[in-house]
C-alpha cells in the first residue's frame, strides 16, 4: 500500500475527473431522451458507435477534412438515423397503441441495439480501427505546463491530449445542448413536453413531433460523442455495449432525465472507477473489478435513492 | 374447459413427436443435440416468460440465475466430489435462494429501473465469475461432471425433455393457480392488486424464485449435458437470445414461449448457411470478392450467412414487437384454440365498443 | 364495526394535505365526502387504505390499529376501495378481475363457488355478458361496474368509492345507485367521494367536508348545505363545471 | 390446483407416449447402458422401468451408427473438411473471418492442383462464437451431418476443449490451428493434433527472452481476463519467479476501454522494468497507447513489450508513440516469410491488405498438412490418416511441421503431458520498431539468435542501430 501518496491520490482524482466528463458526454443523449419519451434506449451505445465510424470513414475518404466538421456530419448521420427509427418504430407509443409502453421501447431498443451492432460487423468488419488525435499540441515546457504532441503534464501530471480535446469537445457540447434547451423555443417545447404532455400539446406543441426531435437530438448526442472519442479508443463494432451501460449508470446516478445530472453522474462515476481500480487491493483483480464498482455504486443507488442526485420523482 | 380439444389435439401431437424424434433422427445425432439444447432454451424462455409475461417482472437477470446454479454444482462437484445430481438440487436451490435476494431488493423497481438493475446485478455475477478465476474456473470455464456416462444423446435428450415437460406442468399449473391469477393483476395493477387483498410482496418474491430455479435446473442440467461453462455464456448478448425467444414466440403464453425458443434455436442452426438456388450461383460466384468483404462465402450451392444471421435476428425481434404484439406463436395457437369462441368474443367486443364511442361523445 | 381516524395529518415535502383529520364512522350509513379540487380527499383515502403512511396520527378499525399495515392487510381486514381513474386489471377477464378478491381473502375457496358467486353479482350489475370479456375492452363506465364487483367480492364492512359517477351513461348511473342501495342494505358503511353534488344529497346521509386538509363540516347534509364556511370554501367554484 | 384430473391424464398419456417411443428410439452409440439408466430413474421416477427394459432390449439389434464419411475416397464426390470457427459474438469475429479467408485460400489452391485424392476438397464451415455448447454442436454436425473425414482450425480454447471430445468419440482426426490451452493436447486423444502454441510454450518463451536481458528485477504484466490471457500471465510470473524476477499482474475484462486509474497505479509503485501487455485486439491498443502517452513506457527505465497485434499497420494509428515496442510474435515475420508464405500472403493481402496474422497462417498451414495427410494416406480411414499425420514432414506457410511424439513415440517423462502431436516449433519471435511508423517488414528481429537480424536483444530507448 506504500504506492499511495498525496499525488497518486491527486493523479486518480484528475483521471477520474477527465474520464467522467467524457462520461457525461455519452449519457448526455440518453438523458434527453429519457426525459421527453419517457424510455431509456439499450441502442443508445451502438448510435456511438456508429458516430465514431462515421468520422473514421470521413478521415479515411477526405484526409485533410476538418475533424469538427467530421463531428458535426456524424452527428447529423445518426439524427437521421435515430429519427427514422423514431418514426417507424416509436411513434405507436405516444398514439396509445402500446399496452405497456415501458417494456415495449426496452425490448424494441434492445433489438436495435442487436440489429445495429450486427449490421456493423457485417458491414465494416470486426477488425480495430482507430483514428488518430485531431491536433497535435505545440511543445512547451513552462515547468508547470509541459507540452508535447500527444500529451499534456500539469504539474507532472500526464493527460493524453486526445483526451482533452475530447473533454473539450464534451463541456462545449453539454454547454450548447443546456443553452438550446433553456434558451431556444424548442428546446422550451422540448422541456415542456418532458414536464407535462398534456399541458404542452394544449399550448400548441405536437408532442409526437417533440418526441421524434428529442430522439433524433439523443441519438446525435450519441453520435457526436462517439465521434469525439473516437480518437481516445480504439474502434470496433461492440465498443457501444459499455458505453451503454456506463451511460445507464450515469443517467441513473445523476437522476434519469437531468442534463446537469448527466454531467454530475459521469464525474461521480469516472471517479469511482478511478479509485476502484486504483485502490482495491489485490493488484490482479483491480482492473478486473473495475466496471463492478461503478455496477455496485448504481445498483446501490437504485434499491437507496432511485431518482439518483436530480432526479424527478418516479 | 370444453373449448380447447383442438389445442389438446396439437399437443398430444406435439409430444409424440418430441418422443418420436430420436427415432426419426436415428442416426443424426447432430439434430438430436440441437434439440436438447433448444429444450435448454425453451426452459429458459418459458420461465423468463411466466416472470416477464405474466408477472410483469422485466428481469435481464434470468442467465445470471441459470450461471449461477450450474456453477454452484459445478464448483461443488469438482472440490467436494458431489454427483451432478445432488449438485443440480444444490445449484437450483441456490439461485432459488438468490432469487429470493435478487427480488426482495427489485421490489421498489418498476420497468426501466427494474431492467437497469437486473442488468448490472447480472454483469456483476459475470464479472466475478470472471476475477476469482482460483475458485470459479474464470475464463479458463470449468469442467463439469458429465451427468450419465454415455455419448449417445438419447438418454440426454429424453432427460432436458422431461425436465422441459415437468417444468412447464410446473409453471402451467402455476400460471393456472390463484398463484398465477395474483402474477398478473400485480402485473395489471400493484396497488389495485393490494386494494383487493393481494399480498403483492410475497407473490412477486415467489415469481422471481420459481422462475430462477428453473433457470437454475435447466442451466445445470445442460450444463452437466455439456461437460464444462465458460463466462462467456452469461453475457447479456446471450440474455437478449432468452428475450428474444420469448418475445418472438409470445410472452404471455408458457407454450408459446418455449416453442419460440425450440423454433429459433433451430432456425439459428439452419441459417448458418442457406442453401443458395443454382440458378443464383454464376452471379454469386463473380462477385465471390464482394461477399467475402462482408464477411459472406460461398460453398457449393450454399451461402454462408454465419455473422449476418444475427441482423436478421434483430430485425425479427423489432418487427415481432411492433407488429405482433403477441408473438408470432401465440396468435397461431389462439386461432387454432379458439375458432369456436371466436364470432362471439368479436360480437361483444363490438357492443362494448359501441358503447365506449357513446361515452366518448358524452365526455 | 367501526373506523376511527384519529388527528391524521399527512406532510408531502413542505407541504401540509392533511391536518388534523378526525373521523369516527361506527354505524351502517353513506357518508359524503365532499371538498374544492386538492382539498385532500384522495390523499385521506390513500392514509385509510394504507398507500400512504399518516405523518401524525392513528387508524383504527375494528379496535385495531391499521395505519402501519400494507393496503392488502387492510383489504383483508375489512376495508375496500375503488380508485379516482378506474384501475381495472386491463388483460383479464371480468371474471378474472372478480376472482382476484375472493382468490386473495380466502385461499381455500373453490374455483366453483366463487365464479357462481361473481356471476350473480355480474348479474345485478347487469353486465354478466362480458364476463369473458378483457378489462382493455370494457368501457369506462363498465370499468367503474367492474371495480364495483370486485369490490363486492371482496365483501368489505366499510367501501370507498372514489368518483364512482364520474363519465358514467346515464343508465349505468342507475346501476351503480341500485348497488349502494344494496350494499347498504347489507348493514355497510359507505364512503362516497364524488363531484356529482346532486348524487351526494341524495343519497349520503351524513356529510364531511374537507377543505385545506381539515375537515371544515360533518352533519346532516341539510345543516351542511347551509353553513357559511361550507359556502365560503365553494365561492366562486362552479362544482358542476369542474367536470 | 383445479384441474388436477387434467394433469394426471396429461401425466398418463405422457408415460404412454414415453413408454411407445423410448422403445422405439435407437440409441446411437450406448456405451454403458446400466448408469443411463439409473440416471433417468432419478430424474422422472414415472418413467424408470419404461427407459431402462426398452434400451437395454434394443441396444442388442442397434447398428453402430457414427460417422458417416465413407473410408474409399472413390465413395466421395468431394472431400470434406470441417472447420469450426468463431463467427459471431461472444467470439472473436476478427479472427474466425481471416481464418475463414486463409482456409478458403488453401481449399481454392489444393483444388488448383486437382484436389486431394483425385477429389476437390470442401471446407465446411460452423459457427462456434466461442461456447463450449456450440463447439459440441459443430462437431456433432461435421460429423454426422456433413460426412466430413477430418476437422481443422477453431481460435478459442473454451470451445476447443469441449470440440476435441467430440473429435475423440468418433475418431475424427483433427488439427487445431489456433486454441492454446495446454489440455488440447494434454488429454493426449490420439485424433487431436495442434499447431498452435500451447499456452506454456509461449510463456516459457516470453520468460526465456526477459531472461536473457539484463537487469531485470521487476516485470508488470497487463492481461486480457480470458482463456488465453490468465493462464498465460499466471504461467509468465510463475516462471520468472523461478528466476528471480518479480511480477505485478493486472487483469482487466474485455472492452474496458479506459486504463488511466491503473496505469497511474503503476506509475505511483516502483519503476517496472518491462510492461508487457497480454491483452489482445482493440484492448491492446488502448491500454498501450494510454501507457505510452501517460509517459509509462517505453522510456529509458521501462522497456514496452507491446501484444503481437502490434504487427499491424493499425498500431501506427492506435498507438502513435509506439517506437521503440517490442512484441512476441508466434508465427512468422515477413522478413523469415518463404515461398509458401509469400503465396499465401499474396493473396491474403488481396482482402485484409496487412501481412496474414499467426492464426490466419495457422489455418492455412493446418488444412494444408490435413490435405497432404490424407493424400499420404491414400484412404479417407482416420486410423490411415492419423498415422499420416504422425508422420507429417512438410514445410508450409509458417515452417518445417512435424510431430515428434504420438502413438510411436510416447511423450517422456520428462515432457509435459501437452507434447502430445504438438507441433514444437511454432516461432515465438521478438520483434522491435525503431522508427516511427515503421512497416514490420522492417523492424528488427531481436530474439532468438537464431532469427536474429539484429545483434542485441534489445534496442535501447532512442538509438538508432
Amino acid at each position: 500500500m506504500d504506492y499511495i501518496t498525496g499525488q497518486f491520490l491527486v493523479n486518480l482524482l484528475m483521471n477520474g475527473i477527465l474520464i467522467g466528463l467524457i462520461y457525461g458526454l455519452m449519457a448526455l443523449g440518453l438523458t434527453l431522451i429519457f426525459s421527453v419519451l419517457g424510455i431509456v434506449s439499450f441502442a443508445h451505445g451502438e448510435f456511438y458507435m456508429i458516430g465514431g465510424y462515421v468520422v473514421y470513414y470521413l478521415l479515411q475518404a477526405f484526409g485533410n477534412l476538418e475533424p469538427m466538421i467530421a463531428i458535426l456530419i456524424a452527428g447529423a448521420v445518426t439524427f437521421v438515423i435515430g429519427v427514422i427509427f423514431e418514426l417507424l418504430f416509436l411513434q405507436p407509443m405516444g398514439k396509445g397503441d402500446i399496452e405497456r409502453p415501458g417494456e415495449y421501447a426496452i425490448l424494441l431498443t434492445f433489438g436495435l441495439a442487436f440489429f445495429l451492432q450486427h449490421v456493423m460487423i457485417g458491414i465494416v468488419g470486426p477488425f480495430p480501427t482507430k483514428v488518430d488525435r485531431f491536433y497535435d499540441f505545440a511543445e512547451i515546457d513552462w515547468g508547470w505546463l509541459r507540452m508535447k504532441a500527444a500529451t499534456v503534464w500539469f504539474f507532472d501530471m500526464p493527460i493524453s491530449s486526445s483526451r482533452l480535446i475530447a473533454t473539450g469537445v464534451a463541456v462545449v457540447l453539454t454547454a450548447l445542448m443546456i443553452w438550446f434547451m433553456s434558451k431556444t423555443w424548442t428546446g422550451r417545447g422540448l422541456q415542456a413536453v418532458s414536464q407535462d404532455r398534456q399541458a404542452a400539446s394544449v399550448v400548441g406543441i405536437n408532442p409526437s413531433h417533440m418526441n421524434t426531435l428529442a430522439f433524433g437530438l439523443g441519438t446525435m448526442l450519441a453520435g457526436m460523442s462517439g465521434a469525439a472519442l473516437v480518437t481516445v479508443f480504439a474502434w470496433v463494432p461492440w465498443v457501444g455495449m459499455p458505453a451503454s451501460s456506463k451511460s445507464f449508470i450515469i443517467i441513473v446516478l445523476g437522476g434519469m432525465g437531468s442534463m446537469p445530472g448527466a454531467l454530475l453522474g459521469g464525474l461521480v462515476l469516472g471517479i469511482v472507477e478511478s479509485f476502484g481500480a486504483g485502490l482495491y487491493p489485490d493488484p490482479s483483480k483491480a482492473l478486473a473489478y473495475k466496471d463492478a464498482f461503478g455496477l455496485l455504486v448504481f445498483a446501490l443507488v437504485l434499491l437507496v435513492k432511485p431518482t439518483g442526485f436530480f432526479g424527478r420523482k418516479l | 374447459m370444453k373449448r380447447i380439444p383442438i389445442q389438446g389435439v396439437l399437443l398430444v401431437l406435439l409430444l409424440i413427436f418430441a418422443f418420436a424424434f430420436p427415432r426419426i433422427m436415428q442416426g443424426q445425432p447432430y439434430w438430436l443435440y440441437v434439440a436438447l439444447q433448444s429444450f435448454f432454451w425453451a426452459m429458459m424462455a418459458a420461465s423468463w416468460a411466466l416472470l416477464a409475461g405474466y408477472a410483469g417482472q422485466f428481469s435481464f437477470a434470468h442467465i445470471a440465475f441459470m450461471g449461477i446454479a450450474s456453477y454452484t454444482s459445478g464448483i461443488l462437484g469438482r472440490d467436494l466430489g458431489w454427483s451432478p445430481i445432488s449438485g443440480i438440487i444444490l445449484g437450483t436451490l441456490m439461485a432459488g435462494l438468490v432469487g429470493v435476494l435478487v427480488g426482495y431488493l427489485c421490489l421498489r423497481l418498476r420497468r426501466t429501473y427494474l431492467a437497469l438493475f437486473t442488468i448490472a446485478f447480472s454483469e456483476i455475477v459475470r464479472l466475478i465469475i470472471n476475477a476469482e478465476h482460483e475458485f470459479t474456473g474464470g475464463p479458463m470455464g470449468l469442467y463439469m461432471e458429465p451427468l450419465l456416462e454415455t455419448t449417445s444423446y438419447v438418454p440426454t435428450y429424453y432427460i432436458m425433455l422431461v425436465a422441459l415437460i415437468v417444468s412447464l406442468a410446473i409453471m402451467y399449473a402455476i400460471a393456472n393457480s390463484r398463484l398465477g391469477l395474483f402474477l398478473r393483476s400485480i402485473r395489471e395493477d400493484e396497488e389495485a392488486a393490494a386494494a383487493m387483498g393481494v399480498h403483492v410482496v410475497r407473490y412477486k418474491i415467489l415469481a422471481f424464485v420459481i422462475t430462477s430455479m428453473i433457470a437454475g435446473i435447466a442451466g445445470a442440467l445442460d450444463h452437466h449435458i455439456i461437460g464444462f461453462i465458460a463466462p462467456n455464456e452469461l453475457m447479456i448478448p446471450r440474455m437478449s437470445l432468452v428475450i428474444a425467444m420469448a418475445v418472438i414466440g409470445g410472452t404471455e403464453s408458457l407454450i408459446s414461449a418455449s416453442l419460440g425458443a425450440i423454433f429459433i434455436h433451430f432456425a439459428m442452426e439452419w441459417l448458418q448457411k442457406i442453401p443458395v438456388p443454382a440458378s443464383w450461383m454464376p452471379s454469386l460466384r463473380e462477385n465471390t470478392a464482394t461477399l467475402q468483404q462482408f464477411g459472406l462465402s460461398l460453398g457449393e450451392g450454399y451461402l454462408q450467412t454465419n455473422a449476418w444471421r444475427m441482423v436478421l435476428f434483430g430485425l425479427m425481434l423489432m418487427l415481432t414487437l411492433r407488429f405482433w404484439r403477441n408473438g408470432l406463436i401465440q396468435p397461431l395457437l389462439e386461432k387454432i384454440g379458439r375458432q369456436g369462441v371466436a364470432e362471439e368474443t368479436v360480437a361483444k367486443r363490438k357492443f362494448s365498443q359501441e358503447e365506449n364511442e357513446i361515452e366518448g361523445t358524452e365526455a | 364495526m367501526k373506523l376511527e381516524i384519529k388527528n391524521i395529518t399527512k406532510n408531502f415535502g413542505g407541504m401540509q394535505a392533511l391536518n388534523n383529520v378526525e373521523l369516527t364512522i361506527d354505524k351502517s350509513e353513506i357518508i359524503g365526502l365532499i371538498g374544492p379540487n386538492g382539498a385532500g380527499k384522495t390523499t385521506l383515502t390513500n392514509v385509510i387504505d394504507g398507500v400512504y403512511k399518516p405523518s401524525e396520527g392513528e387508524v383504527w378499525l375494528n379496535d385495531e390499529r391499521i395505519d402501519h399495515l400494507p393496503p392488502y392487510k387492510i383489504a383483508r381486514r375489512g376495508l375496500g376501495r375503488t380508485f379516482q381513474v378506474t384501475r381495472a386489471f386491463r388483460r383479464m377477464t371480468v371474471m378474472e378481475n372478480m376472482m382476484v378478491p375472493a382468490m386473495a381473502i380466502n385461499p381455500g375457496a373453490k374455483r366453483q363457488n366463487v365464479i357462481n358467486k361473481a356471476q350473480g353479482i355480474l348479474e345485478f350489475l347487469t353486465f354478466e355478458h362480458l364476463a369473458n370479456e378483457y378489462g382493455r375492452g370494457l368501457s369506462g363506465g363498465q370499468q367503474k361496474l367492474l371495480e364495483l364487483a370486485r369490490l363486492l367480492m371482496l365483501d368489505p364492512d366499510f367501501v370507498i368509492l372514489d368518483e364512482p359517477f364520474a363519465g358514467v351513461h346515464p343508465t349505468l348511473q342507475e346501476t351503480i345507485y341500485g348497488y349502494i342501495d344494496k350494499v347498504r342494505q347489507e348493514g355497510k358503511a359507505i364512503i362516497l367521494i364524488s363531484h356529482d353534488m346532486d348524487s351526494i344529497f341524495t343519497l349520503s346521509e351524513r356529510l364531511v367536508v374537507l377543505d385545506f386538509g381539515a375537515i371544515i363540516a360533518d352533519g346532516n347534509p341539510q345543516n351542511v348545505k347551509q353553513d357559511p364556511v361550507v359556502i365560503k370554501a365553494y365561492l366562486g367554484e362552479d362544482e358542476e363545471e369542474d367536470y | 390446483m383445479f384441474r388436477t384430473k387434467r394433469y394426471i391424464y396429461a401425466l398418463l398419456i405422457l408415460v404412454v407416449a414415453a413408454l411407445i417411443f423410448a422403445a422405439c428410439a435407437t440409441p446411437e452409440v450406448i456405451e454403458k447402458e446400466v448408469i443411463v439408466t439409473v440416471e433417468v430413474e432419478k430424474e422422472v421416477e414415472v418413467e424408470k422401468e419404461v427407459v431402462v427394459t426398452e434400451i437395454v432390449e434394443v441396444e442388442a439389434e442397434a447398428p453402430p451408427v457414427g460417422r458417416c464419411a465413407p473410408m474409399d475416397a472413390a465413395d466421395v464426390e468431394v472431400i470434406k473438411i470441417g472447420v469450426p470457427l468463431p463467427m459471431s459474438a461472444p467470439g472473436a469475429v476478427g479472427g474466425g473471418l481471416a481464418m475463414q479467408y486463409a482456409v478458403n485460400i488453401a481449399v481454392d489452391q489444393l483444388n488448383a492442383d486437382g484436389g486431394v485424392l483425385g477429389k476437390p476438397v470442401q471446407p465446411v464451415f460452423y459457427d462456434t462464437a466461442s461456447l463450449p455448447e456450440r463447439g459440441t454442436a459443430a462437431m456433432e454436425y461435421f460429423i454426422t451431418q456433413e460426412c466430413v473425414v477430418a476437422v481443422v482450425g477453431e481460435y478459442h480454447s473454451s470451445a476447443g476443449v469441449a470440440e476435441k471430445e467430440v473429435a475423440h468419440k468418433y475418431h475424427i482426426p483433427t488439427v487445431f490451428a489456433e486454441t492454446w490451452n495446454d489440455t488440447i493436447t494434454g488429454a493426449g486423444y490420439a485424433e487431436v493434433f495442434r499447431i498452435a502454441p500451447a499456452s506454456s510454450m509461449v510463456a516459457a518463451a516470453d520468460v526465456n527472452y526477459i531472461s536473457n536481458l539484463e537487469g531485470i528485477e521487476f516485470v508488470v504484466i497487463v492481461t486480457e481476463n480470458t482463456d488465453y490471457g490468465l493462464p498465460a500471465a499466471d504461467q509468465t510470473a510463475e516462471a520468472l519467479a523461478t528466476i528471480g524476477i518479480e511480477t505485478e499482474i493486472y487483469s482487466a475484462d474485455k472492452g474496458v476501454a479506459d486504463y488511466s486509474a491503473i496505469i497511474t497505479r503503476i506509475q505511483a509503485g516502483p519503476v517496472p522494468d518491462i510492461v508487457m501487455t497480454l491483452t489482445t485486439g482493440e484492448d491492446s491498443y488502448n491500454f498501450e497507447n494510454q501507457a505510452i502517452e501517460a509517459g509509462l513506457m517505453p522510456t529509458a527505465d521501462t522497456i514496452c513489450i507491446a501484444n503481437q497485434v502490434a504487427i499491424q499497420p493499425a498500431f501506427w494509428d492506435a498507438v502513435p508513440g509506439g517506437n521503440y515496442c517490442s512484441f512476441r510474435k508466434v508465427g512468422l515475420v515477413p522478413a523469415l516469410a518463404n515461398e509458401v508464405t509469400q503465396t499465401f500472403e499474396a493473396e491474403y493481402r488481396k482482402r485484409f491488405d496487412i501481412f496474414p496474422e499467426s492464426y490466419a497462417l495457422e489455418a492455412y498451414d493446418a488444412m494444408m498438412i490435413m490435405a497432404n495427410a490424407i493424400e499420404n494416406a491414400g484412404s479417407l480411414d482416420p486410423d490411415a490418416i492419423i498415422t499420416a499425420l504422425e508422420a507429417t514432414d512438410i514445410t508450409l506457410a509458417q515452417g518445417r511441421y512435424y510431430f515428434p511424439y504420438g502413438s510411436d513415440n510416447p511423450v517422456p517423462d520428462d515432457e509435459p503431458d501437452w507434447m502430445w502431436h504438438q507441433w514444437p516449433d511454432p516461432a515465438v519471435l521478438f520483434i522491435q520498431y525503431f522508427e516511427e511508423g515503421q512497416s514490420a517488414t522492417d523492424a528488427a528481429v531481436i530474439f532468438p539468435e537464431v532469427y536474429q537480424t539484429h545483434d542485441t536483444f534489445l534496442i535501447p530507448f532512442g538509438e538508432t542501430p
